[in-house]
């Protein structure tokens, strides 16, 4: 590439057009920063949307809630939780040299992701089965306020694109799995670990969020 | 040069104004006195700007390109000066902008209040005492008018140019015009909210007339005195026409011409003859046979038009041949 | 601007997850019928599940994502994206309460 | 082609080595091609729309296919020309220069924004196969969720370019904050960069909420998902406050890089230091902060509240004093200067001339007692075109011819140039002045039939648009004959003194041979 960055193992030379391995880790994270403050805008957008239909059908919004269970809720922030722990410990060992240790974090993350994503998996098919479908697919008989429907699209709009940021985050923790077991990482480059563990912990902030707004209330 | 630009760009500013539309009632007349003072503070502030601007580039153009240029770098004064007077300016504009806003906005108990409800391409009046009518309205002049408004379908917008209001028409909700006509006479209306392909020709009329007429106009049943035909026609002018023509030609929807008793193909394969019963049908519920070929765009008329009308839109329909 | 690559103690990361589980469960809590029948309007139980999920964020954010240890720029970029979504809120519920309802007298 | 010696344009061969490029300088000149063609295309839709309005009644096709061009030259312009064009052309090329970089944050991602706008207008235009969209570029709701044709790919193919933006965005903000050269503090950086500053500030706050509104928009049509529908319990004029609450911020995204070059053109032509560098740089910041506090007056009529209203029109008024410092400060430049008109000059004042009176103009709309009854209405259309081709247009012309030189290291033909320029100008103002009275005449937009009061002028503004046509062809004609027979130009031809000025044209690869090093302001004509 003419950038002529070229990555080794072990020694990592920065790119050309920054003065320092320091310099370029710093960019990177101003960089990773700002593009979490789109992912919090974006969300944030249907944030806004839930909040002002709940105010405007108060009842509606709390007979949707009622199917969801705040059990399988709170699991899922447990799970996200210790995952968002191991992602900063794998970051910690890193900046330790220790490879082993790093390794091990990541795959526990990974699992935790992974059972997040099977958690959901069953609150879906759950609401499938009983036809609580987003939008005009809505089929459940007997539902009290007409247009339950709209909470159904608000909850699989919002738990959707969650999710699909999750896998995102499991591909991310996957690539950075690969280049930790090589041993790329260390005390003085684990640039990308940093990246991947910022937008995990954001991943994780939007659904300190949503647990609450969705199951609780 | 300088002086010709200048008094060109004026010229034409101030010609601009005498282009807004007849002034139809007292609210028109403050929002035009509002937008000569916005004319002329623009006029000034472009004159400034674009005056000085060709004054400085004449006065201090490249004599030789060794020019020695001043190194003035700031002017706190005059930083100041342009812009706390535009601010007050501005401050003016919004003060007198939300004077004459909060008048076209208080609804008077006393007002007369007619019902238009817009929808894919044509007005629809309603009046308290029953009447109601297509296209074209009588309010009497010198009295309060209170506009309700409702959209059968996606946004319109209620546009009155000669008394300077205009309002968005909403589905799923109502929303309000308030005016005090002061002078007789026809006014346009248009739709200004974009509504699809006809959302140029969705035009109605407004005909301030003295209280006599209007009562005279409420009174008489528009269809007296009208043979059916004549009846149908009416009604086709008003809320057909716009997707329908009447020779063989499609618009939007088929042509009218040689359809009594013609063979119809459907979108689903089946077929009829077009009979009383079949335009009846098509009227009321469009979706049930749509023609192949065509959009399932046709509204349900159900309720808007009374019997009379039905049977003489199907005469109408009937006679063209 | 703190410069380096400064590395999170082990002790606060275990700190931050206690204290981030135990919140779980406090909203949880606070969630139950039996509370939220004694509290009673609706609105205080969000406005409490939010306080407690925005102390939860506090803690994600300051030590897990090293915020606290950060330039404060970062901070600022955070703060700021979530004030814009405050924003459009805002002004959008300014609007939709603020409505005055027409009703057809047909 | 270029010069002898060794520099960014054959320093590697090959459409794959540009295909693939990480050089900010070339992605900047790939960015110039796409925004070209782009403005061809919607250049080409505009000349339709005007034909067909050139009398009443149908001229050349009928009210779907003109609702059709009517949309896409509004998408086409807005998301594909005039948002990418600066920040992305102009602003990739010469934003490092400025600053003494060497390239900027993240050449990847920056190749990658290239890409997303390729793949987001080749999505938009797949939606010609399915009858193209006719919602106009702003996509209303309920009408856009009903319309049985391409909408969906239009909305899909505008939140991938969203993207294209928000990478931009990301780019800049970093590469001022980390990669200035030594010596180069906040206040001496060109205003050019404070542009392109303020504006990634805006791509980053305000792009992603117009991704979320699009994908809720695909949702209703796909799922039916009722947020924005009546007929499910939604509002639209929700949708109206998600749409410009990132599409007001998006048209200050279209002037500040704009009010940058002008910076830039003014200064290098009177041969002068900017008057009030700081009120200028600050100026573009608080623009860029208010315009978030704005976008209700663009619903003043659309049933907000009469509360909602008057608080927008108060706050469209602060936004308004920013704008006028700029523009005095620009005229101010001009005093004791030495001014000398060039092409690129004289579209920096064509700029000022066309966009006070498009300022005066916002300004009216801003008044909300005199919007309810110019909203809607070609009032508002003249106004727009008058900041957006008078403003962002004029600045992009301007900045083609003025970094002409140090993008490709040779002259274009300037008689040719001014006379381009003259054609642009004047066909512009009979084209968009006489819309002006139209639009207190009361005529509405987005009319394909009008009453025939409305056709002396619209047949003026019809000629008036062939003009500029014209003009934007022999502009066309100026740039492929500078490329290919222009003579050698030297590294300085305006005796400028920002810093790409004192390395060579066309720069070499890694920007400057020896790290620069900044003293003093970017505009020390002493």
């Amino acid at each position: 590439m003419s950038t002529d960055n070229t990555v080794t193992a072990g020694g990592h030379k920065h790119a050309h057009h920054f003065r320092d391995g320091l310099h370029e880790f710093e960019a990177s994270k101003f960089g990773v920063w700002l593009f979490l403050a789109t992912e919090i805008l974006m969300f944030g957008g249907l944030f806004v949307g839930y909040f002002l239909y709940q105010s405007r059908y108060p009842e509606m919004f709390v007979e949707g809630a009622s199917f969801l269970d705040w059990r399988y809720g709170s699991v899922n922030t447990i799970v996200l939780l210790i995952s968002s722990l191991t992602m900063a410990l794998s970051i910690h060992y890193a900046q330790k040299n220790n490879k082993k240790a790093c390794v091990t974090n990541l795959v526990i993350t990974l699992v935790c992701a992974g059972a997040f994503m099977v958690i959901k998996y069953l609150e879906y098919s759950h609401k499938f089965h009983l036809g609580l479908f987003p939008g005009e697919a809505f089929s459940y008989a007997d539902a009290v306020a007409p247009n339950l429907a709209m909470y159904f699209s608000f909850y699989f709009l919002m738990t959707g694109l969650h999710g699909s940021h999750v896998l995102i985050g499991m591909g991310l923790i996957i690539w950075v799995l690969i280049r930790a077991s090589k041993g790329e990482f260390n005390s003085e480059y684990y640039t990308p670990l940093e990246g991947v563990g910022l937008f995990w912990h954001l991943v994780d902030l939007i659904w300190i969020y949503l647990f609450p707004i969705l199951y609780l209330i | 040069m300088f002086g010709l630009i200048i008094s060109l760009l004026v010229g034409k500013t101030i010609k601009a104004s005498t282009f807004m539309p007849v002034q139809g009632s007292q609210v028109a007349a403050q929002v035009d006195s509002l937008y000569m003072f916005l004319l002329v503070t623009s006029a000034i502030f472009c004159v400034l700007v674009i005056g000085g601007l060709i004054y400085f580039v004449l006065k201090y153009r490249r004599k030789s390109d060794d020019d020695k240029t001043a190194y003035i770098s700031h002017n706190n004064f005059l930083e100041f000066l342009w812009s706390f007077i535009p601010f007050v300016l501005f401050m003016i504009m919004f003060g007198w902008g939300w004077h004459v806003f909060h008048q076209m906005r208080d609804f008077s108990k006393d007002s007369l209040e007619v019902h238009a409800v817009g929808q894919k391409w044509f007005w629809d009046f309603k009046y308290k005492s029953g009447k109601s009518s297509a296209g074209e309205f009588y309010v009497p002049v010198n009295t309060p008018i209170k506009l309700i408004m409702t959209s059968k379908d996606v946004l319109h917008s209620f546009f009155l140019p000669g008394m300077r209001i205009k309002q968005d028409v909403i589905p799923g909700r109502y929303t309000a015009l308030a005016f005090t006509p002061n002078k007789e006479g026809t006014y346009q209306v248009f739709c200004t909210e974009y509504c699809g392909d006809q959302h140029s020709s969705m035009l109605a009329k407004m005909k301030v007339v003295s209280q006599e007429e209007y009562e005279q106009w409420l009174q008489e049943d528009a269809s007296a005195g009208l043979s059916l035909v004549e009846v149908g026609q009416k009604v086709y002018e008003q809320k057909c026409a716009v997707c329908h023509n009447t020779n063989a030609e499609r618009k939007v929807g088929p042509g009218f011409a040689g359809l009594y008793n013609s063979e119809r193909q459907f979108a689903d394969g089946s077929s009829a003859v077009a009979d009383e019963n079949y335009i009846r049908e098509s009227i009321l519920v469009p979706g049930a046979k749509v023609v192949n070929g065509y959009p399932p765009a046709m509204p349900s008329f159900q309720g808007q038009l009374s019997e009379d009308e039905l049977s003489g839109l199907i005469e109408f329909i009937k006679s063209l041949k | 601007m703190s410069h380096g690559h400064h590395i999170i103690p082990m002790k606060v990361l275990i700190k931050t997850i206690v204290a981030l589980v135990i919140l779980t469960g406090v909203t949880v809590v606070a969630a139950l019928d039996v509370v939220t029948a004694t509290i009673g309007s609706h609105a205080i139980n969000t406005l409490i599940a939010i306080l407690i999920a925005s102390v939860k964020a506090y803690l994600v954010a300051a030590y897990f994502m090293g915020l606290k240890y950060d330039s404060r720029t970062h901070t600022l970029v955070l703060i700021s994206s979530v004030g814009f979504v405050i924003l459009l809120y805002l002004f959008s519920a300014i609007d939709i309460f603020s409505r005055t309802p027409i009703e057809s007298t047909l | 082609m270029a010069s002898s010696t060794h520099n960014y344009l054959n320093h590697e061969k090959g459409l794959w080595s540009w295909l693939t490029t990480l050089d900010h300088k070339r992605i900047g000149i790939m960015y110039m091609i796409t925004v070209l063609l782009f403005f061809a295309i919607g250049g080409t839709f505009a000349m339709l729309l005007r034909t067909e309005l050139i009398a009443p009644g149908e001229t050349i096709f009928g009210a779907q296919l003109y609702n059709q061009a009517m949309t896409f030259h509004g998408a086409i312009m807005v998301f594909m020309v005039i948002i990418p064009g600066i920040p992305a052309f102009i602003g990739n090329f010469i934003l490092p220069l400025h600053i003494g970089a060497k390239d900027v944050a993240f050449p990847r991602l920056n190749l990658l924004s290239w890409y997303c706008l390729i793949v987001g207008a080749a999505i938009t235009f797949v939606s010609l196969i399915y009858h193209g969209s006719d919602t106009g570029w702003t996509f209303y709701t309920p009408y856009s969720i009903e319309t049985d044709n391409g909408t969906t790919w239009v909305v899909l193919g505008a939140f991938v370019m969203g993207f294209s933006s928000i990478l931009t965005g990301v780019n800049f903000v970093t590469t001022v904050h980390k990669l200035r050269c030594k010596g180069m503090t906040f206040f001496r950086m060109p205003l050019m960069v404070w542009g392109l500053y303020s504006t990634a500030i805006l791509q980053i706050l305000a792009t992603p909420v117009l991704g979320i509104t699009l994908l809720l928009l695909a949702a209703e049509r796909i799922l039916g998902v009722g947020i924005f529908d009546p007929k499910l319990g939604g509002d639209p004029v929700l949708f109206q406050h998600f749409f410009w609450f990132y599409s007001h911020p998006a048209v200050y995204i279209m002037i500040l890089p704009a009010m940058g070059i002008i910076s830039e053109l003014i200064t290098a032509f009177s041969r002068k230091t900017i008057f009030g560098y700081r009120a200028i740089a600050f100026s573009s910041i608080g623009i860029a902060a208010v315009s978030f506090f704005v976008w209700g007056h663009h619903m003043f009529v659309s049933g907000q509240s009469e509360l909602a209203g008057v608080i927008f029109s108060l706050l469209t008024m602060l936004v308004g004093v920013p704008t006028a410092i700029k523009t005095f400060n620009w005229v101010a430049t001009l005093y004791k200067g030495s001014v000398q008109f060039q092409s690129p000059m004289l579209y920096a004042l064509g700029f000022l001339f066309l966009f006070t009176i498009g300022g005066v103009t916002g300004i009216m709309l801003a008044t909300i007692g005199m919007d309810v009854h110019f909203h809607d209405t070609y009032f508002v259309v003249a106004h727009f075109h008058y900041v957006m081709v008078g403003g962002t247009l004029m600045a992009i012309m301007g900045g083609i011819y003025y970094w002409f030189p140090k993008m490709f290291g040779k002259m274009y033909n300037e008689l040719a140039a001014q006379l381009s320029f003259l054609f642009i100008f004047i066909g512009f103002n009979v084209t968009f002045f006489p819309q002006f009275v139209l639009g207190a005449m009361g005529m509405p937009r987005r009319y394909f039939d009008y009453l025939p009061i409305y056709e002396p002028l619209n047949k003026i503004s019809t000629f008036g648009a062939y003009m500029i046509g014209f003009g934007f062809l022999i502009g066309l004609y100026v740039i492929i004959d500078g490329l290919l027979k222009g003579p050698k130009a030297s590294d300085n031809p305006w005796g400028a003194k920002t810093l790409e000025w004192q390395t060579a044209s066309p720069p070499p690869h890694e920007n400057f041979l020896t790290e620069p090093e900044v003293t003093a302001g970017p505009y020390e004509y002493r």
